[in-house]
């Protein structure tokens, strides 16, 4: 009885949702067709529907797909490693802090744009390069969250660690990084968003394979119904990602709203 | 002085500019029972935070066992007043007991018996699964002295340990923490606004003043509590000294 | 001076490469000759003029993008309804590139000002919005029901209680969005439009002055680092300001 | 008579040298317009700021053009910049040092650089390649900026670079690399490389204006024709392109094409049909101004 | 029943899949002073939220006035236990209580005087520019306890308001709040673990249970208060009907 109540909420907040996201694409239907806006720019919904199904039956997209996933995906998890490991170095020792936070802050505002030709000249044209570059410009929103979770530990937590004599890196592994976790979790989502699109702005730049390339030959030749099937297998791809972490947070914080 | 465990050496404190404390001159023996009174703001907690050296006195110097306190030290537990922020929200409570074990590297074989132990002397066995958010406020409290008793302590500094609990919750752990230090040696400073509480528990009872100047020092009164040991709920709260102490205390908090 | 430490040997080792292995390059240059050609740009005004394109540019974006996406943020942090029903459209729309986006803002706006706003605010609205969120729901639960005990009307609750809370959270969604909103700026400049700092940059490797390039690519650096410095200072400020209990 | 204004948009190449002489020389002041000329550093994002309006009159390949129109804009061609010629050697396939490639068919199963994707430099190796009987689909492209060429020779990243002066001379200089075949001999002569255009219902509704600038720039290809007015074109480009003097002046600049005729346009419908770029095929009678 | 301010009708609570408060019937009337006691956990905090509109019961329904309760309104005014979490830390003390009168859209012209009233009323007159974290425990309550009274609301529902004051601060409150019920026709509902401060201020105490089963609901004793009014803290404690009802009441915490 209670889990079919449960359920049948599910299937509604479910549809609500896609009612909401229906909503959106008519908006955009009604932008295409009515003629707001080019259709060399903006195609209607239903020509991107059908590039994207004409892509995908090729097999050239899925591939294209699936390359910008795996590039996505393997950033996402370097960047949060590195995020969450440089973060607990800075956040918890002074002296890292006095070495390596004023470069990392000097590096952070560096478009990807601009250093990949940089990039390209030191280290040649690789996927490894892109993927370089794809972990450090992923990392900063789970790097600053992580610091600004150890800084903001409640004055009375830090009082219990040092009571109980916490070694440092049981208090950053016990306390601080725990302390942090919604405010990670929040970085690791928007970082996994990052990724994505600085995946893509390297496949363009560097001339990798995936739907960075496509998107940007498609942009180049004014295909703007495969740009947009591009657009619309990105947004699907995060969303999808999302879900998982979605899940996964819940979990990790159901302490927080028990 | 072999056995002073605690000793407060012309100790005064100031915070934000204003003098808390003036010098309090104070020694607490080896399983001595001291409890403190004293009216709202007047520097129980402070005095205590002192002890445990969580602040540093702007004059004097707290020494434990002969050495002057740099700080905090795992054989001096400290049972918070605002329970609610010391714990840790993402623990559930048996993880949250379990915190004191890890920081003193117990073996993970050996936690889950030590755990049960300290959380059914404090009545939290059926709770063990639960987050903080899902207790209520005395079972919160409960859970901060189950973590103090698992960390197993030379000293106990407990800042109203037991304000949120009913009356016989109330009676059950002041009668085992009054047998923890008779048999185990432990040291406890308790600041409570019970005053029955603090004369059924202590050995001495310091009472502190608000606002100290050089003429009136924080300390006010120091009593000695000769009843006999161990004490019993029912015939110790009758004992014509208990009420004798009890009205000599009310008169020193202003009546 | 310690913090130098690591850009100095990085800088000394650029410098080594670029007179070494990396001589005839057309994309790297020493250091030493990308500090003249900084001098140069600065001597001659386009420095400052690029500078200011950008940065108000950027500034701007992420003004409109913060504001929308702390609305948006607030909303969904306190409505879990809201919050179900959005996350399709949220999730779906957040990870598009702004980059993509490009060609699409050209064409409606053309050159200029208002296209590259459009896409700094686009890229800075999706962060903002989820640091956001995610700030509100980690508000004391018990300040939020002294709201409700109060009364409070939906303004009030938003600027009493939520406004301040999140404040700390806030600066460090303020600080990841201003990078963004400089790295985005500047991507566009390189990408369409002809104006800023990214478009001085492109100019400088088209016109094969590596040198020139390397110094815009620093210089944007040091900007990002001194906003963010300045932002630093700012949540200090604050801070002290609601009583210290933020770090 | 009110004077029109026009914001040109043009990239760093030679081929705009007719626009740079026009202006310089005043010949579009005299036709009453008011020629402002943008630096674009992309080629491709041309056709996007004329529908915008940011660019009244712009300069893409004809392969950007062509695609655009493709896509759906309706934007039609004005003038002519450059044209090919077999004299020019300005670009080239450039080998690494070491790679052995010589000809068309060593190319096969290598990784070859080109700065854009579909833009004129691959599209006419492309046509090259096939005009060698060489399947171009088993040639690996990879994009990279010019800048960027010799590096990535230098690293490795590539085997060959489709590129052009003056980085495809700092490349042989250098001893990096060298130059394999100057591909563009073999191509048709006298076909557009780069191409005025802009949109259909601006020139509809300054007709004159439109008029008047292909004039301008038919004056200015006669003044370039004079092999004795040579310094004063160059120092037309010098002045709009910010390249060392040293370039500027070895440089060498495609001949003016200032009329872009059906049969050109066609040439290149046909090249990119061949290469599988286009979705339609495009009335190339009605792509032309008149 | 005009004078009804609260109605609890068959009152039952389920939190986390487990049954907290079996139903609940009771009435509380204008001007009247209800304490709840009962051991930790037992679900005092629950049934004061539930009055508050913070929970909805799983089943029966709150009334205030008649009407069903669906939400929180600004004239019931909640005291909670954890004082530390319920202000605002980056407020001083007088803009803590400042927010209530905001709330209410009280001009800005008479809210210092408000503000410096109850601040008076609850000793905190020279705090008013500190931040809670800069307050001891009891100082945080009572600042709480002054933002619930510059809400001047008709119904007062307190958790512990009391429970970290020292015995002189505390009387005078309970004084304070039992003049307030009385001139101003107040309503309270008071949790507290003292069974003492219950039967001095209550005119009835209700008693809960922990787990409660069909045979043994929540509501395990209503007890009326037959204590003359006005009361005082030397005569009514010593008042035999005083001793009498604690001695009952005593029995009925499980002793
Ligand atoms: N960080 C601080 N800055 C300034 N003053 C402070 C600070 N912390 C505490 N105080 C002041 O010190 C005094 C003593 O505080 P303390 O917490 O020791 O009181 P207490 O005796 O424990 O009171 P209670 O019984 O209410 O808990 C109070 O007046 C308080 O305002
Ligand atoms: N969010 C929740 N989820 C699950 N169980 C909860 C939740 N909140 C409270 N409980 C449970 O409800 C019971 C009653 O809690 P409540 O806070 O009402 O007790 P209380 O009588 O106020 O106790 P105390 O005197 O210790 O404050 C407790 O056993 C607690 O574990
Ligand atoms: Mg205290
Ligand atoms: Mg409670």
């Amino acid at each position: 009885m209670k889990n079919t109540h449960r359920t049948l909420t599910a299937v509604g907040n479910a549809s609500g949702s896609v009612l909401v996201l229906g909503a959106f694409i008519a908006l955009w239907w009604m932008a295409s067709t009515s003629g707001w806006v080019n259709r060399a720019f903006l195609p209607t919904p239903q020509a991107t529907l059908q590039s994207l199904l004409q892509g995908l039956a090729g097999g050239e997209l899925g591939a294209y797909t699936w390359a910008t996933l795996t590039r996505m995906f393997s950033g996402w998890v370097l960047a949060s490693a590195l995020g969450i490991a440089l973060g607990a170095l800075i956040g918890s020792s002074g002296r890292a802090r006095e070495w390596i936070a004023p470069t990392l802050e000097f590096i952070r505002p560096l478009p990807a744009s601009a250093v990949m030709p940089l990039a390209i000249a030191l280290f040649g044209l690789s996927g490894g390069m892109v993927l370089a570059v794809v972990a450090f410009g992923a990392m900063w929103p789970v790097l600053l969250a992580t610091l600004h979770g150890l800084a903001n530990v409640h004055r009375q937590l830090r009082e219990v660690s040092r009571s109980l004599e916490l070694s440092h890196l049981d208090f950053v592994l016990k306390i601080g990084l725990p302390n942090a976790m919604p405010d990670i979790l929040a970085g690791m989502r928007l970082s996994m968003t990052v990724s994505l699109i600085v995946s893509v702005v390297g496949e363009m730049i560097a001339s990798q394979p995936g739907l960075g390339q496509a998107i940007l030959l498609a942009a180049r030749s004014f295909q703007a119904s495969e740009l947009f099937a591009g657009i619309v297998l990105l947004g699907a791809m995060g969303f999808a990602s999302n879900v998982v972490l979605a899940l996964a947070e819940r979990s990790l914080l159901r302490w927080q709203r028990p | 002085m072999t056995d002073s465990v605690l000793h407060f050496d012309r100790v005064a404190i100031e915070l934000g500019g204003r003098q808390i404390l003036s010098p309090v001159e104070l020694t607490v023996k080896r399983g001595e029972f001291v409890c403190v009174i004293g009216p709202s703001g007047c520097g129980k907690t402070t005095l205590l935070r002192a002890a445990a050296g969580f602040v540093t006195p702007s004059g004097g110097s707290v020494r434990r066992k002969g050495a002057p306190i740099t700080g905090p030290s795992r054989e001096v537990a400290f049972v918070f007043q605002d329970y609610g922020r010391a714990l840790l929200p993402w623990r559930t409570v048996q993880a949250n007991v379990s915190l004191a074990l890890e920081a003193a590297n117990v073996p993970a074989a050996e936690r889950p018996a030590r755990i049960a132990h300290v959380l059914r002397t404090v009545g939290l066995q059926a709770h063990a699964q639960k987050f903080p958010a899902q207790l209520s406020g005395g079972m919160q409290q409960r859970v901060q002295i189950a973590r103090c008793l698992a960390q197993r302590p030379d000293v106990m500094l407990m800042d109203e340990p037991f304000g949120a609990l009913d009356a016989m919750t109330r009676e059950t752990l002041q009668d085992e923490l009054a047998r923890l230090v008779r048999e185990e040696g432990l040291t406890v400073m308790f600041v409570t606004h019970d005053l029955e509480e603090a004369l059924y528990l202590g050995d001495r009872v310091i009472a502190l003043r608000s606002n100290p100047t050089p003429e009136l020092p924080s300390l006010a009164a120091l009593i000695d509590v000769p009843l006999p040991q161990p004490r019993d709920q029912l015939s110790t709260k009758e004992h014509p000294e208990f009420l004798r102490l009890r009205r000599e205390l009310y008169h020193y908090l202003g009546h | 001076m310690k913090s130098l430490a690591f850009p100095a040997l990085l800088i000394g080792a650029l410098e080594v490469w670029a007179r070494t292995t990396g001589q005839g390059s057309d994309a790297i240059a020493p250091p030493s000759a990308a500090l003249r050609a900084f001098w140069g740009a600065a001597m001659d005004g386009s420095l400052f003029q690029a500078t200011a394109f950008t940065l108000g540019t950027a500034a701007l974006g992420l003004l409109i993008g913060a504001l929308g996406g702390l609305l948006l943020g607030t909303l969904l942090g306190l409505s879990r309804r809201a919050a179900r029903l959005g996350f399709l459209s949220v999730e779906v729309a957040r990870p598009i590139p702004s980059v993509a986006l490009i060609p699409l803002a050209m064409l409606v706006f053309g050159f200029g000002l208002r296209m590259e706003l459009s896409v700094v605010a686009f890229a800075c609205l999706w962060p903002m919005l989820v640091l956001t969120q995610a700030a509100v729901q980690q508000v004391e639960p018990r300040l939020l029901e002294v709201s409700r005990a109060l009364e409070l009307t939906a303004w009030q609750r938003f600027a009493w209680i939520i406004g301040p809370a999140i404040v700390p959270r806030l600066f460090v969604a303020l600080r990841l969005g201003v990078a963004i909103a400089l790295v985005v700026a500047v991507t566009v400049e390189i990408a369409a439009n002809p104006h800023g700092m990214g478009y001085a940059m492109m100019i400088a490797q088209q016109s094969l002055d590596p040198a020139l390039m390397l110094a815009w690519l620093v210089w944007i650096g040091v900007v990002g680092y001194l906003i963010n410095a300045s932002a630093l200072a700012l949540q200090h400020r604050v801070a002290r300001a609601m009583g210290e209990q933020v770090a | 008579q009110s004077t029109t204004k026009i914001v040109f948009g043009y990239t760093a190449v030679t081929d705009f040298a007719s626009v740079f002489v026009a202006a310089e020389n005043g010949y579009f002041k005299k036709r009453a317009l008011d020629v402002e000329l943008k630096f674009i550093p992309i080629n491709s994002t041309i056709p996007a700021a004329v529908q915008a309006d940011s660019l009244q009159i712009g300069g893409p390949t004809p392969s950007v053009f062509l695609q655009s129109v493709d896509g759906g804009l309706d934007h039609v061609v004005v003038a002519g910049a450059g044209v090919t010629s077999k004299t020019i050697t300005g670009f080239g396939l450039v080998a690494r040092a070491g790679s052995g490639i010589r000809k068309a068919q060593d190319c096969v199963g290598k990784k070859i650089g080109v700065p854009g994707l579909g833009a004129f430099l691959h599209v006419t190796f492309r046509a090259w390649l096939k005009s060698q009987g060489v399947d171009y689909t088993k040639v690996n492209f990879v994009e990279a900026a010019f800048p960027q060429h010799g590096d990535l020779l230098r690293g490795g990243s590539v085997d060959a670079v489709v590129s052009a002066d003056p980085f495809m001379s700092r490349i042989t200089d250098t001893g990096v690399g060298y130059v394999a075949s100057y591909y563009s001999t073999f191509l048709p002569e006298n076909q557009p490389t780069i191409i005025h255009v802009a949109r259909r219902d601006w020139v509809a509704k300054n007709p004159a204006a439109a008029k008047s600038f292909r004039e301008a720039v038919q004056e200015a290809a006669a003044f370039m024709n004079q092999p004795k007015n040579d310094a004063a074109v160059r120092a037309a480009i010098g002045k709009y392109i910010k390249l060392p003097p040293e370039v500027i002046a070895k440089v060498q600049i495609s001949p003016p094409g200032p009329v872009v005729t059906e049969k050109q346009l066609t040439y290149w419908v046909d090249l990119m049909k061949d290469q599988g770029m286009l979705k339609t095929v495009p009335d190339v009678a009605r792509l032309i101004a008149k």
